[in-house]
């Protein structure tokens, strides 16, 4: 399932930038997770708990960032794994582009599920995908700056 | 596949499980009917470390009629509102919608309540619920408070019921004899998932509308009241309806779910067709 | 005793049906082991993927558990699979082994199982075993899957083509200059799976002190499983037994060497213990054998009185990543090419099958095994050539019919075909229908924008089919069928078949047979079947034979043991065998009128030999085996005719009415041949209407539940009207044809159909199932976009792209 | 009871008329438990998930799934099977109806399947074909496209009124 989206935030690039490498940050605003460690320069081990009505279902895996532009773009690759539940897995390639006073950040996300997770999920996949970008990109903006604009995703058009 | 394994408890009152669930924190989970979660619990898709079975609480409000409301309280199961021939008359829409719930067998251990809580955007109850703007009754181990289905739906799953919550009971307003009613659900088979299906209920004053709550449900994350439905239907005459216009207005407020089930196009289409349909229902259907 | 007289022919109920409305039948899952483990297994989550590592050492730990085995566990124990049929052109195939090794090519191969002591705890150390994999590029699509630069689906193979053939007199071409008329058409099927409502399960015990292996399972073939278990396991096959209960539904699916179902045995020889396995449904929708997909698009030339002339066949079958052990999966797209316009006249015909691997679950057989892809893809060509020339397409299948006098031939196709009845049968449908009247109401309603539609499908079922196929190909699948019978001192008979049952009624429709030879009645025989121990060597149940194979060989073998009561009781009764009546359970001297029971003939035989007048032991039993001889198959015939409404509002498709008429040549039980034809039938609108197994770009399945993957329940079916035209079939003295495969056959064609009919007025048309709802609207969209003339929307050539 | 239990907890109910009491663990399904530990087969897993019906068992005289329900769930319940059903001989018409019209194949659906059957016959009036389908649709047959069911559930209920079929 192919994303995309974008929110202007009140804030600089450097801080956002900054922000994004925070493995605080990203456990703060990634709902249901619950501890990022930073394993490597671009290296961090998230655990998550995934919780979708009748999902409630823990996950762990490796969030890698590559391709980093300095304070332009930046893609974050992840495979989360979850004991006999399956995988989720994606990427997103971020960039911010400065515009007066706000920094508008957009992405392109990749994302995929498999395993028990596809098998039975997919009536609601899409929707619950969705619903944790938004809530996660709500929660960025409101950690680096109050945002302005919608922060639900669309699917990208094929 | 079998469940993991868990801690059983079974409260004999709702307080009692509201504490039990405060207690335990996030791995417990209440047991109602079970019918949705005993599956998810067989798929491993969710492993609770506890569960807290309300089936034998001696405080749970019976299914009667009284001041206008029609109460369903947590032991409550379908078939009773199914068989009920006060639910026929005081809350139509319910009996109207009960055989498109799953099947025989699971109408005769799934609870309103228990639907409610779980709130799955195909489900019927919801539905029905925020039609009527039905109350939820939500117990913790502090008390209960009451709120209205519209304001209970917030997302996929999501409801305004917290995680330390029960819903206890459901109080609907009992239908007036000039109010109309109507449901239909598309669904593949029989006692399928909807894909689309429609909730409506219409208050009339001197055979004018004075309110028409259509609500669609099955296609989008939660169920929806059209803003669009009661605005045209407003102060109309019932015969007089422009069904096709207000159909294609509900169909229009759409932004479906796109899955196996179809893509927004289909789904748009068949909303329109099921708002029509019940719309018709209206027309010709007295209490 | 019961009169047995014409006991042949007749509705007798089902001995073991009082078993199984008292829940006294008894599946694998129902079978005590004390001491067993329990398998749960972990499987790919991956379409694709190297693995890495396997760590089981948290799993190893956990409660219950005995043992986590993976592949390396089984080395030395069991060979890997490897399909080979040295009769068809194919690519080696790729080696399957029962646990992955390096490679898992789909999602759900089994990867390591989890021996414990009960299934939860198995499931519960499942979750722990971590499986390090590198995804590789899958290739999900079939049409992808011929592109040159495809991704392989199995690592180490040139190309993903399994099988690239053609058929038939090839030169068509000059009979499609020559046509008035030219027709075409492309149909797409997606993926179905069987879905027995019993999963598969397997209880293997090993004895290292006898060096035995038991096994239980289901499974509709007892003997090719000791055959493939010996040859894997690499144990004399008299060391294996194998034995197949009661089964809860097998479709074909259960006719495969499963790698998981083999794992389980190799467990039970590594571990020297009882080992059991029952898949779960999830498991299930990952594993068992799928089937059906595939594309076909195909030509059809007319001259201008609506005769066919030839027939032009491209087809495209998807296996998935392997073809299963040891029966390969090929023969969907074979019935497919070939089978088109079988029940009619013409002069050439060509067909090409690819068949192509990808990183989907293993295909299999599944009811029907590719004819119904090819009655869907020659009776909606005939209805569409019917709509091009404006005649009737009840009319122009008439005059296009395969003759009733017809006998056998070899048709242009290459198939050769017994004697078929579609002229009578189509006057029987018709009149059944009351046809006229149906159009004459469609017309009506149409007027009140009611979109009813009509569909008729004639169609030639492939059914007892002989060594040619399997034997050909040095695959060890016995094309005959065994029956013992033999003469219990009660006056009873016992009668050991090769012949199994899945609920078909098989056993039975023998015990009619045999009643009928040695006149007694049906319930005073007992049938057995199931046990390598105690049956004779046979097929078991696959391409509709139990009754037209097995039932000849229990026919033959009655008769033999009939012959040797006669010959003994002319002994006792002293008169002449020809004069001595068999009846009622006894024997009758016309000559002196004498009686003997058959007991009392027993008792004497088995207990009282020193009475019998010149001694000897009498023998009172026999066993024969029939196999065809002469003819590859028998061929059945039929037509289905239905009736559907269609609602263009919300793309909801309801089946009204359903007709089948049939020949399975002589009808030993009608009750049984009619609930085949009618349970078929179900099967064939659940895949044109609901069935499809769902996948992802990435190759994962994403309807793994009975919610999610729907089948047809009983308020979606309608009545199914079954009438017969029996023909007795020449080539055995029993003269019954197959009828499992039938209902399915037909049905999906006839409803296809009948679809079509009903948008043909919108100027749409349905080509790929399931005719899902979405789908459906999307083909009215595009017809109120394009709005051509109606019914003969171009069709796009095979490699194009897949809607 | 209103404490935890870890590994088990005890449970008894009376099953086809027997009292009995065992020690459950308390995520064992009733017709796991019933298929196990109690050795009464009848009920068939067809899906553990809801949708098949297979596993239909009578509780406290509802028809329910029993894949849905956990064994410690029918503490203090009378929960009947298709043995217990089949023993009574309450359901003898309706079994000697489908044997005459071999309305199964397999077999695998039918305990479930005369569960709900036995429930509609259960009912004031004769229902009509299509109410005896809507009553199935909750349960799964592969083999016999459900018509021989339908047949002799309706000849039962007629029967049973004292209606020649």
């Amino acid at each position: 399932m192919e994303l995309v989206g974008q929110v202007d935030l009140n804030a600089t690039p450097e801080a956002i930038w900054a922000a994004l490498f925070d493995p605080a940050v990203l456990q703060g605003c990634f709902p249901g997770c619950k501890s990022v460690e930073r394993k490597s320069e671009t290296e961090y081990a998230a655990v998550l708990q995934v919780k979708v009505g009748p999902l409630n279902a823990g996950f762990n895996g490796l969030i890698t960032l590559t391709d980093p532009e300095y304070l332009s773009a930046v893609t974050l690759a992840g495979t989360l794994n979850g004991a006999g539940a399956g995988f989720a897995k994606g990427t997103a390639r971020i960039t911010l582009q400065p515009r007066n006073l706000v920094t508008e950040l957009s992405y392109r996300a990749d994302l995929r599920l498999g395993g028990k997770l596809a098998a039975v999920g997919d009536r609601l996949f899409g929707t619950a995908v969705k619903r944790n970008i938004a809530d996660f990109l709500a929660a960025f903006a409101a950690t680096v700056g109050a945002g302005r604009g919608d922060t639900a995703p669309r699917a990208a058009s094929v | 596949m079998k469940p993991s394994a868990f801690e059983y408890l079974r409260p004999n009152s709702l307080i009692e499980a509201a504490a039990m669930l405060e207690e335990a924190g996030d791995g417990a989970q209440i047991l109602a009917g079970g019918q949705s979660l005993v599956p998810t619990l067989s798929l491993r898709l969710s492993s609770p470390t506890l569960l807290i079975d309300i089936n034998r609480v001696a405080d749970s409000a019976p299914l009667e009629h009284c001041d206008g409301v029609v109460r369903c309280g947590a032991r409550i199961r379908h078939v009773e509102l199914e068989r009920s021939t006060m639910v026929r008359q005081h809350a139509p829409l319910l009996a109207l919608a009960m055989p498109h719930v799953a099947h025989p067998a699971i109408r005769n251990r799934g609870t309103p309540c228990g639907s409610i809580a779980l709130a799955d955007p195909a489900a019927e109850i919801p539905a029905c619920a925020l039609a009527l703007n039905a109350d939820i009754v939500l117990q913790n181990s502090g008390g209960r408070r009451t709120v209205p289905a519209e304001k209970y739906f917030i997302g996929l799953y999501e409801t305004a019921r917290l995680s330390t919550e029960v819903v206890v009971e459901l109080r609907f307003p009992a239908a007036r004899s000039s109010d109309r009613f109507g449901f239909a659900e598309l669904s593949r088979r029989r006692g399928d998932f909807a894909i689309v299906g429609i909730a409506a209920a219409a208050q009339l004053e001197d055979n004018g509308i004075r309110s028409l709550r259509l609500v669609i449900f099955g296609c989008e994350p939660i169920p929806r009241v059209s803003a669009a439905a009661h605005a045209m239907a407003q102060g109309r005459e019932i015969g007089e309806l422009p069904i096709e216009e207000i159909a294609d207005a509900v169909a229009a407020e759409l932004d479906p779910m796109e899955n196996a089930q179809g893509d927004a196009a289909a789904k748009r289409q068949q909303a329109y067709a099921m708002a029509k349909r019940v719309m018709a229902q209206l027309n010709e259907r007295e209490v | 005793m019961t009169e047995s007289q014409g006991i042949m022919g007749k509705g007798v109920a089902r001995a073991d049906a009082r078993r199984l409305v008292a829940g006294a039948g008894c599946y694998v899952d129902d079978i005590g082991a004390p001491g067993a483990l329990h398998i749960a297994f972990v499987r790919s989550t991956h379409a694709h993927a190297a693995i890495l590592s396997v760590d089981t050492a948290a799993a190893a730990c956990m409660p219950g558990v005995v043992r986590v085995v993976c592949a390396g566990d089984l080395e030395g124990i069991c060979k890997p699979m490897q399909v080979a049929m040295p009769g068809l052109n194919m690519p080696t195939a790729s080696l399957q082994y029962p646990l992955a090794i390096d490679e898992v090519c789909w999602q759900g191969a089994p990867v390591a199982a989890i021996a414990a002591r009960s299934r939860e705890q198995a499931e519960d150390a499942a979750e722990h075993v971590l499986v390090e994999y590198e995804e590789l590029p899958a290739v999900v699509d079939a049409q992808q899957a011929l592109t040159p630069d495809s991704p392989r689906a199995v690592l180490g193979r040139e190309g993903n083509m399994a099988l690239d053939c053609t058929f038939g007199n090839v030169n068509v071409a000059a009979s499609f200059a020559a046509a008035a008329t030219v027709v075409e058409q492309r149909i797409v099927f997606d993926r179905q799976t069987g879905v027995s409502l019993e999963s598969r399960g397997i209880i293997a015990a090993f004895s290292p002190l006898s060096g035995e292996l038991t096994v239980h399972m289901s499974h509709q073939s007892p003997f090719q499983m000791r055959e493939v278990f010996s040859e894997l396991l690499n144990l004399p096959n008299h060391r294996v037994r194998v034995v197949c209960p009661d089964v809860g539904g097998a479709f074909g699916l259960k006719l495969h060497a499963y790698p998981d179902e083999v794992a389980v045995a190799a467990i039970a020889i590594l571990l020297g213990r009882t080992i059991r396995f029952q898949a779960d449904r999830l498991e299930s929708f990952l594993s068992d054998a799928h089937a059906r997909e595939a594309i076909g698009v195909a030509r059809l030339a007319l001259d201008s009185a609506g005769r066919f002339l030839a027939f032009d066949v491209e087809a495209l079958s998807g296996l998935g990543a392997y073809q299963p052990y040891p029966r390969g999966s090929v023969g969907e797209g074979l019935h497919m090419a070939q089978m088109v316009g079988a029940p009619y006249q013409f002069d050439n015909f060509r067909a090409r099958l690819r068949a192509v691997h990808q990183n989907k679950s293993p295909t299999g057989a599944y009811r029907g095994v590719g004819q119904p892809l090819a009655c869907t893809l020659t009776e909606t060509l005939v209805d569409r050539a019917a709509r091009a020339i404006g005649m009737d397409p009840a009319e122009l299948r008439r005059r296009n019919f395969l003759p009733a006098e017809h006998t056998s031939r070899t048709t242009p196709a290459g198939l050769e075909m017994g004697a078929v009845s579609l002229q009578p049968c189509l006057d029987t449908l018709l009149a059944m229908m009351q046809y006229e009247d149906l159009r004459r109401e469609q017309q009506r309603l149409r007027k009140q924008r009611v979109y009813r539609g009509i569909g008729i499908a004639s169609f030639i079922e492939m059914t007892a089919v002989g060594a040619a196929l399997y034997g050909a190909n040095q695959i060890a699948v016995a094309a005959q069928e065994g029956c013992s019978v033999r003469l219990e001192p009660s006056g009873t008979v016992l009668c050991h078949s090769s012949a199994t049952d899945q609920g078909q009624g098989v056993r039975t429709g023998i015990a009619q047979i045999v009643a009928q030879a040695l006149g007694i009645g049906a319930a005073d025989v007992t049938v057995r079947a199931g046990d390598t121990a105690s049956s004779p060597v046979g097929g078991g149940a696959w391409a509709s034979r139990g009754m037209a194979i097995g039932g000849q060989a229990a026919l033959l073998a009655a008769e033999e043991l009939r012959g040797k009561i006669l010959k003994l009781g002319a002994r006792i009764l002293k008169t002449p065998a020809e004069q001595i009546e068999l009846a009622d359970g006894g024997l009758r001297s016309a000559a002196n009128a004498r009686t003997l029971s058959l007991a009392e003939l027993a008792n004497i035989a088995y207990f009282r030999q020193h009475q019998l007048p010149g001694g000897g032991c009498p023998e009172l039993s026999a066993t024969r085996h029939y196999a065809p001889q002469g003819f590859p198959y028998l061929t059945a015939n039929g037509i289905q005719g239905c009736l559907v409404e269609v609602d263009i509002e919300t793309g909801m498709i309801g089946v009204l009415r359903l007709w089948v008429v049939h020949d399975c040549g002589r009808v030993v039980n009608p009750l049984l041949v009619d609930e085949q034809i009618r349970g078929g039938v179900a099967q064939g609108i659940g895949g044109v209407l609901y069935e499809h197994c769902e996948y992802s770009e990435s190759g994962q399945l994403s309807n793994g539940t009975l919610a999610d993957y729907l089948v047809p329940m009983a308020g979606e079916l309608p009545d199914i009207e079954v009438a017969h035209v029996a023909s007795v079939a020449a080539e055995t003295a029993l003269g019954a044809k197959g009828v499992g495969e039938a209902g399915t056959i037909g049905a999906g064609a006839a409803l296809w159909n009948a679809v079509n009919d009903a948008l043909a007025p919108l100027g749409a048309a349905m080509e790929q199932q399931p005719f899902s709802p979405d789908r459906v609207l999307r083909a009215l969209a595009v017809a109120a976009r394009t709005s051509t003339s109606p019914a003969l929307a171009p069709t796009a050539d095979i490699d194009s792209v897949n809607a | 009871m209103s404490q935890a239990s870890k590994s088990s907890v005890d449970v008894a109910f009376v099953v086809n008329g027997s009292a009995i009491s065992e020690q459950v663990a308390p995520r064992i399904t009733l017709v796991d438990f019933l298929r196990q530990r109690l050795g009464l087969t009848g009920s068939h897993v067809g899906c553990e998930h809801g949708v098949c019906g297979a596993c239909h068992v009578r509780v406290d005289g509802q028809v329910l799934r029993g894949c849905l329900l956990l064994a410690v769930q029918a503490d203090g319940a009378e929960v009947q099977t298709i043995e217990g059903l089949s023993s009574s001989g309450e359901i003898a018409d309706l079994q000697e109806a489908f044997v005459r019209r071999n309305a199964m194949q397999c077999g695998f659906c039918t305990p479930g399947m005369l569960m709900i059957a036995a429930d509609i016959l259960a009912r004031r009036e004769v229902p009509s074909r299509e109410a005896i389908r809507d009553a199935l649709s909750g349960n799964y047959c592969r083999c016999t496209g459900y018509q021989s069911i339908v047949d002799a559930i309706e000849e039962v209920a007629l029967a049973r009124h004292g209606i020649a079929a």
